[in-house]
């Protein structure tokens, strides 16, 4: 591991975290045992289809989903289960998130002034009625929105703009760390990019950290520092976003880059898919293990296939720690 | 889905047991003299003492509720106290039930066929004559008081129609009047509810799809429509036709039904604890069980309700 | 001509770019909708509904009217002939009664309205209480994951103990009169009301605008207020309103098995049951009809108003 | 069963052409009810809806005929000891239990009495009639409590098998009217310990002896009497079969039911008599019913308890102030409250004393007219002058004791439409006569269960309307609500009323009257006089005698067993159905006759 990337503060760290849903007839794991951190500042992109458990992990982060196992650390300190109230005000305002449908994430019977400063009535965010709208006026402002619109009601607002509503009422609570759970999945294309870049710039000029959520890795690519890639509520990869573009590991990884659609049809006609086929990994005799396969590379696999992935690259494995 | 089965099972138990047990108590609230009626004042001190003993009534609440335990456990209901001194409740009880239940399961039945009919002619009409008249028909029955309108019928229905005034089970035609006073709620209910789904159901997009695939409007009606209108009733259906045992309070005494309803009303009034406590546990798992029943239907109905995914609890 | 003079004389000026303000063009496209003026509108574009409207409200306002008007007499005065110093049992409605007298001489005009006064109000009381008991409990059950279960089970146990046993006992604890008839009605009214608005929130409970307001931090009792209740304004008050008739119809029913109101204080319940004693007898009938009438206008009134006002503050029918 | 509904459910919906039931027979008597028998153990029930069951299937030792004269039934002949103590019976022969199906189960016999007293006796069993009897069968009260286990001690004897011999603790006058009551009646002991706790539970659990037969018994239905053939007397019964359907709204739907011919007979309730009255088909076949022997009264209370918003302590000064007790008296209008119960004829019921007239008589004399009683039998207590004279009187001896309008409670039962009227008519009538500022009558009401424990019996009420029923033939039975340790109005609290002997007048005097038992005419006079002392001293404001009414009704009348008190009187031996109900004026004539009569047989009676 490089120096470097030892000094760094982590400002989220999340160990051997599990969530189960409990369904009729038992427990149903839907994250299992992941292990990830994101430094100060940085933009951490986690991937995977539908179902995989990135929304949860997110929602475990921010304390909608209970943890069943591991810890979440926020700043070195735990955050999840019981906390004491303090703890839990400074988190609240801390940590903010990002919903993916603007159409259901706003309340529709209530003005957008009450959505946008609904945070900082209950951390006490303002000493006076005129603070607040100053506030108010300042954070759609700041997405770029008119603060004339704080008197009406979501639905006179189309998609992109109740998005930009959704990171103002993150944002006037000044987190240091924002989750952004598919915040474009549901919008226009012609829109994506105008949220995505206020998304960028906001994290740039505030210095946040940001944790972004998609199933799209071509979007990612675009704005995210490191990238962790999940499958099935395991990550199964985890580096530096070019590492992974260049060299994806994992066969599931690869796969989903296969998916990203090329802006050159002629080259996407030709294009060959590789599905990923779970049976492709011999776990018989030995189990697959979260490996530091190449420096701040990580994946899951067993020896003998970390061995063959890095391999492909020409790259020796790094030498196991004990 | 069978630890499912059997954990509500086991919850519905809880339920009763403290349905059953508040009710023995509250019963004990009511004044003993209660127990005398009129002949209250002719008896002396010891005869009420002696009268009380024999009804247990003497010992502490915990006692006496504990013996109703133990004999329950035994299938042993006990026996009426005053509404048919030393007659044992299930014999008062069983004979009454058919009577309801016929009734009721005609009435409920009468009421779906007729309701739902109207209902979808009320709705495939909608805003024509037929639909205000049956509309007139819902705002009638769900706002003008029974008792006055069900007297009515009885007194026209009868003499217009030269029908028996009051039910004789050897009469066939004395069954007409009051099944049909039984169904007048539901019918207007049924058709209400089929209607209004129905309206909102043709606004929907897949049938607007259908009907624009030229599928015709009966099939869509049969195959979509209709089809999707009964899983919310599978719910509701096993409960209401369970709750006919009950029978109703004022029909059957208009008619002199001799079947369950009003009974409840009678023996609570009579203070009659053995007969209460019986018809109490009768009612509620009645109540208890249909709700049961209504959820496996649902769920085996439903395609969507298979798996419910929860959120975690905050 | 030709066209190069033509394109010459054209001002260029006229082909400038037009400068883009990106303010401006947020403020395209909006309506001045509002919520509660649409809902007004579609309601009284509902004919019916208008005019029970009007009707219901002369009605109200007649009825608290009524005893400030000349010539009115006291609801619960026996009237004595004073030819023969007998009671005026039984007159058919003529001048004097305009509705005729019951069967000890009181006069029924008179007794309609006191009695329209009295079911109205406890209607009302009973409304009101069932909406707020039934809101809070069913909010709260809907809601707040950890109280599901006692609540449900106290749902359970409260929805199956007979409401007769609750009521004798109240009669006996408190006598028949307007305190009992209230809290007899609210005791279990509530609890329709309850399950209701509580399936409503399971329903909405989890949509992403509530995560939204978990993750801000909002405590459970806003939560509830601002974003659950705001959704069930149009069903509660449909509910609400279909209580008034409920709770009329009701008092029928408890003075028919005997813990109504005491026939000495006159209510609608009480005059429609003392008719439907004596109404064998045709001659006698409109003790039971005229009551019967006032009774139907109100309760059907409501019921429609209810169910106008329902359907008219559905988003879905604002056009 | 179950076959017979479906095809019931099946029948019904083909079967839309109304067929008409048959109607009914002159021969047979129907008729409809509210309320279900709760049991025919007549050695238990003390209600009168059981016992119009029983006392048409079960004979005593002796009856009365239609005007009220004690005959002989299953004993033929009896006699008294020289000190009144014991009574020897001698049993007619040849009388059979039968089944309900008319099968002969056994002979009655002597020791049939015995085994009924016995179980009558016995604590466990909880009769509601004991003390009836155990209160003057002698060693019975000891047996009850226990205190006494040899049932050999007890009066009740069989000598043989056809002598029945009772011994009483004292002379009781009127003992052979209490053997028509229930607690006298004959059992079977081999059947009644055959059937165990289930003994009259329903018309297989009992043996008939009596002019009928309870030959089906569906409760909630309807039941069936029919006559039965081996009964003693069979030739004076003349209705073949009685019908009887249950229906809970019989009180609304009888009147129609007996329009459309499907009943013999109907109570015309209160509200529906004006209009019956006015239509002349339905005026022929209207007449009066008859009355009871209840007795109706206000009471003043002297023990006040209610809540103190209606000033008990207040309640208390003024009662014991007899010029405003009598101003009361005076001042209730018992007409114009009788109104709202029998809007035609109201005097019919109204009565100036307790015991009602024709209740008893000695030497041709009417118990109400015998003595100090005369005086009140016969005027109204109504009087308006009067009234305003004691108000003045009391408002002078009470001026800076109590305050005015004194504040009186007075509690209703809500269930009673009539009473609930009455309840206002009286407040408005009292308030009117004497004035707003004497008087305030607050009409509270209560709900009809346990009506009487949370009024009366609690003394929660200033005054409130009372009644009282007679158990056997003797004024002594209505003196018992004015006793020390009766619920009714406690007037041994009255202030100023007590003897030497710490007994207030009243007590003593009935005390004297209770130990005359040789002299019936002077025993009465006394009573007589202790209830003229009673009514004269305001305790108590006499109101009215219970039944009444109207009815339309084949039944004949005057020709059932008559007796002011007990079941007699629900007996339809002797009874017939006629063709066309009776209007008022042929009523009128018959009972004029009646009464002639029944003067005539009073007068020949050795009993």
């Amino acid at each position: 591991m490089s120096g470097a990337m030892l000094d760094r503060e982590k400002i989220i760290e999340v160990k051997d975290l599990s969530v189960d849903f409990r369904v009729k007839g038992g427990n149903f794991r839907a994250v299992d045992k992941v292990n990830f951190h994101i430094y100060k500042g940085e933009t951490f992109g986690l991937v995977g289809e539908s179902g995989s458990g990135k929304t949860t992990i997110g929602r475990a982060i921010v304390r909608i989903n209970e943890a069943s196992g591991g810890e979440i650390l926020f700043k070195g300190r735990r955050i999840d289960g019981r906390i004491p109230p303090e703890l839990d005000r400074e988190v609240v305002q801390k940590i903010q998130m990002i919903f993916q449908d603007p159409m259901a994430s706003l309340n529709e019977r209530a003005k957008i002034d009450y959505i946008v400063s609904e945070g900082l009535y209950n951390i006490r965010g303002f000493s006076s009625e005129e603070e607040r709208l100053a506030l108010v006026r300042k954070a759609l402002l700041e997405v770029g929105l008119l603060p004339e619109f704080a008197s009406r009601f979501p639905h006179e607002f189309s998609g992109g703009q109740r998005q930009r509503i959704g990171i103002a009422r993150a944002l006037i609570m000044s987190p240091e760390f924002i989750i952004a759970d598919e915040p474009i999945s549901a919008l226009d294309v012609s829109i994506r990019a105008q949220v995505l870049n206020l998304l960028a710039q906001i994290q740039r000029t505030k210095g946040l950290s940001l944790m972004f959520i998609a199933h799209d890795l071509s979007v990612v690519r675009f704005i995210t520092d490191r990238i962790a890639v999940i499958h099935l509520g395991k990550i199964v990869e985890l580096g530096d976003t070019e590492e992974i573009f260049s060299r994806p590991l994992h066969p599931y990884t690869r796969s989903l880059l296969q998916a990203v659609p090329l802006p050159d049809p002629r080259r996407e006609k030709g294009k060959k898919s590789i599905p990923y086929d779970p049976s492709c990994h011999d776990y018989g005799t030995e189990g697959p293990a979260w490996t530091e396969a190449l420096p701040g590379h990580f994946a899951l696999g067993n020896g003998a296939e970390i061995e063959a992935w890095t391999g492909r690259y020409g790259a020796a494995p790094m030498p196991k720690q004990k | 889905m069978a630890r499912y089965v059997l954990k509500r099972c086991l919850q519905s138990l809880a339920t009763l047991f403290i349905v059953v047990s508040v009710v023995f108590l509250l019963m004990r609230l009511l004044p003993l003299e209660g127990y005398f009626g009129d002949g209250y004042d002719k008896l002396s001190p010891e005869q009420r003492t002696a009268a009380l003993q024999r009804m247990g009534l003497l010992d502490p609440w915990y006692v006496q509720l504990g013996n109703f335990y133990v004999r329950l456990s035994r299938g042993d209901l006990g026996t009426s106290i005053i509404y048919r001194r030393d007659v044992p409740v299930t014999e008062i009880i069983a004979p009454r039930i058919p009577y309801s239940m016929y009734f009721g399961v005609f009435a409920t039945l009468l009421a779906l066929a007729l309701g739902l009919t109207l209902g979808v002619f009320m709705a495939r009409r909608k805003g024509q004559a037929l639909d205000k008249a049956g509309t007139a028909y819902i705002v009638l029955i769900n706002a003008m008081p029974s008792a006055v309108y069900l007297l009515f019928i009885q007194l026209y229905g009868t003499s217009l129609f030269s029908l028996p005034i009051l039910f004789d089970k050897y009469r066939p035609n004395s069954w007409i009047l009051p099944a049909i006073s039984l169904s007048l709620g539901g019918i207007a209910g049924y058709a209400m509810w089929i209607r209004r789904y129905m309206v909102d159901e043709l606004n929907k997009d897949y049938i607007k799809l259908a009907k624009a695939k030229g599928l015709p409007e009966k099939l869509i009606m049969v195959r979509h429509v209709m089809r999707n209108a009964f899983v919310p009733m599978a719910q509701y259906l096993p409960a209401a036709i369970l709750s006919t045992i009950a029978g109703s309070i004022y029909i059957e005494s208009l008619y002199s039904i001799p079947g369950m309803g009003g009974l409840l009303v009678d023996v609570i009034q009579r203070q009659d604890n053995p007969m209460v406590q019986a018809l109490v546990l009768i009612f509620s798992s009645v109540g208890i069980v249909g709700l049961f029943l209504g959820d496996v239907l649902m769920a085996v109905f439903d395609p969507r309700i298979k798996l419910v995914k929860g959120e975690g609890a905050r | 001509m030709s066209g190069k003079t033509r394109i010459e004389a054209i001002d260029p000026g006229l082909f400038e770019f037009a400068g883009f303000d990106e303010n401006a063009s947020e403020q395209i496209g909006y309506s001045d909708y509002s919520y509660w003026g649409s809902t007004v509108k579609v309601f009284l574009k509902n004919r019916v509904a208008f005019v029970l409207l009007v009707i219901l409200g002369a009605l109200l306002l007649f009825t608290f009217v009524q005893p400030l008007l000349p010539g009115q007499r006291s609801p619960t005065k026996i009237n004595i002939d004073p030819a023969t110093s007998v009671q005026m049992r039984n007159r058919a409605p003529d001048a004097t009664y305009w509705f005729g007298t019951n069967s000890i001489g009181q006069d029924l005009w008179a007794r309609i309205w006191s009695g329209t006064r009295t079911s109205l109000l406890i209607g009302l009381i009973v409304g009101f209480f069932e909406m707020i008991v039934g809101i809070v409990y069913g909010a709260l059950w809907g809601y707040v994951r950890k109280l599901d279960r006692v609540l449900t089970e106290i749902y359970n146990v409260l929805n199956n103990i007979p409401t007769t046993i609750i009521l004798l006992l109240m009669a006996y604890i408190l006598r028949p009169g307007f305190r009992t008839m209230i809290i007899a009605m609210c005791v279990t009214g509530w609890l329709g009301l309850a399950r209701f608005v509580r399936n409503q929130i399971v329903i909405i409970r989890d949509r992403e605008y509530n995560l939204a307001s978990r993750c801000l931090g909002t405590p459970t009792r806003r939560v509830i207020a601002k974003n659950l209740l705001p959704y069930l304004v149009s069903v509660i008050m449909l509910q609400t309103a279909l209580s008034i008739p409920g709770t009329m119809g009701g008092g029928v029913f408890l003075t028919y098995i005997g813990l109504g109101l005491p026939v000495s204080i006159p209510s609608l319940g009480n005059l429609v049951n003392e008719g439907r004693l004596i109404m064998m007898s045709p001659e006698l009938r409109y003790q039971l009809i005229f009551p019967t009438i006032v009774l139907s206008i109100i309760t059907i009134s409501f019921y429609v108003l209810g169910n106008a006002f329902a359907d008219a503050s559905d988003p879905r029918n604002h056009v | 069963m179950k076959r017979s509904f479906s095809f019931c459910l099946v029948a019904s919906l083909l079967c839309v052409a109304a067929a008409v039931g048959a109607a009914p027979k002159s021969e047979d008597y129907y008729s409809v009810y509210a309320g279900e028998l709760t049991t025919l153990n007549y050695l238990v029930v003390a209600a009168e809806n059981e016992h119009s069951v029983i006392a048409n299937v079960v004979d005593g030792l002796v009856e009365y005929d239609k005007y009220g004269v004690l005959v002989p039934s299953l004993a033929t002949e009896w006699s008294n000891s020289a000190d009144g103590k014991t009574w020897t019976f001698t049993l007619r022969k040849g009388v059979k239990w039968v089944d309900n199906k008319g099968k002969v189960y056994a002979e009655v016999k002597a020791q049939d009495w015995v085994d009924a007293a016995k179980y009558l006796f016995d604590k466990k069993n909880a009769s509601l009639t004991a003390k009836i009897a155990y209160d003057v069968v002698k060693n019975a009260k000891a047996y009850f409590d226990g205190t006494l286990t040899d049932f050999s001690q007890v009066g009740v004897k069989a000598l043989d098998k056809y002598t029945v011999q009772y011994t009483l603790e004292k002379p009781v006058p009127y003992f052979l009217s209490m053997l028509t009551y229930v607690c006298f009646l004959p059992v079977n002991g081999k059947f009644l310990a055959a059937a165990g706790s289930r003994f009259g539970t329903d018309n297989k659990t009992i043996l008939y002896n009596g002019a009928y037969i309870l030959e089906t018994f569906e409760p909630q239905v309807g039941r069936t009497m029919v006559r039965n053939d081996k009964y003693w007397d069979k030739e004076q019964v003349y209705i073949k079969r009685l019908i009887f359907k249950y229906n809970k709204e019989a009180t609304t739907l009888g009147p129609e039911l007996f329009l459309r011919g499907e009943i013999s007979s109907v109570y015309v309730p209160s509200a529906l008599i004006d209009s019956w009255m006015k239509d002349p088909a339905k005026k022929a076949v209207v007449r009066p019913a008859e009355t009871s022997s209840y007795t109706y009264f206000y009471a003043f209370n002297f023990n006040p308890t209610f809540d103190a918003q209606y000033e008990p302590d207040n309640w208390k000064v003024v009662v014991n102030n007899k010029n405003f007790r009598e101003s009361i008296f005076h001042a209730l209008d018992r007409r114009a409250a009788m109104i709202t119960a029998e809007p035609y004829a109201p005097e019919r019921r109204l009565q100036n004393t307790i015991t009602p007239r024709n209740f008893v008589n000695a030497s041709g004399k009417d118990f109400v007219d015998m003595a100090d009683l005369a005086k009140y039998s016969k005027t109204d207590s109504f009087n308006k002058a009067l009234a305003l004279d004691f108000k003045a009187k009391a408002k002078a001896e009470l001026a800076g004791k109590a305050t005015f309008p004194v504040k009186i409670m007075m509690p209703y039962n809500a269930g009673s439409t009539d009473w609930t009227n009455r309840a206002q008519v009286v407040e408005q009538q009292l308030e009117n006569l004497l004035g707003k500022d004497y008087v305030d009558v607050i009409p509270v009401s209560f709900p009809a269960t346990g009506f009487l424990g949370a009024t009366r019996r609690k003394g929660n009420y200033a005054i409130q309307e009372c009644n009282w029923g007679p158990d056997y033939a003797d004024p002594e039975t209505y003196t018992d609500p004015f006793i020390t340790g009766s619920n009714y109005n406690w007037p041994e609290k009255a202030e100023g009323y007590a003897q030497a002997n710490g007994k207030p007048v009243y007590e003593n005097m009935v005390a004297a009257a209770k130990a005359e038992v040789v002299n019936i005419a002077k025993r009465y006079e006394l009573f007589a006089k202790a209830e003229a002392y009673f009514i004269g001293e305001a305790f108590v404001i006499p109101y009215a005698i219970g039944g009444g009414g109207f009815q339309a009704s084949k039944l004949e009348p005057f020709s059932y067993p008559f007796a002011p008190f007990g079941m007699s009187y629900l007996k339809y031996k002797g009874q017939t159905v006629m063709q066309k109900p009776l209007a008022t004026e042929a009523y009128n004539k018959m009972k004029e006759a009646w009464d002639a009569e029944r003067e005539e047989a009073l007068k020949k009676s050795k009993f």
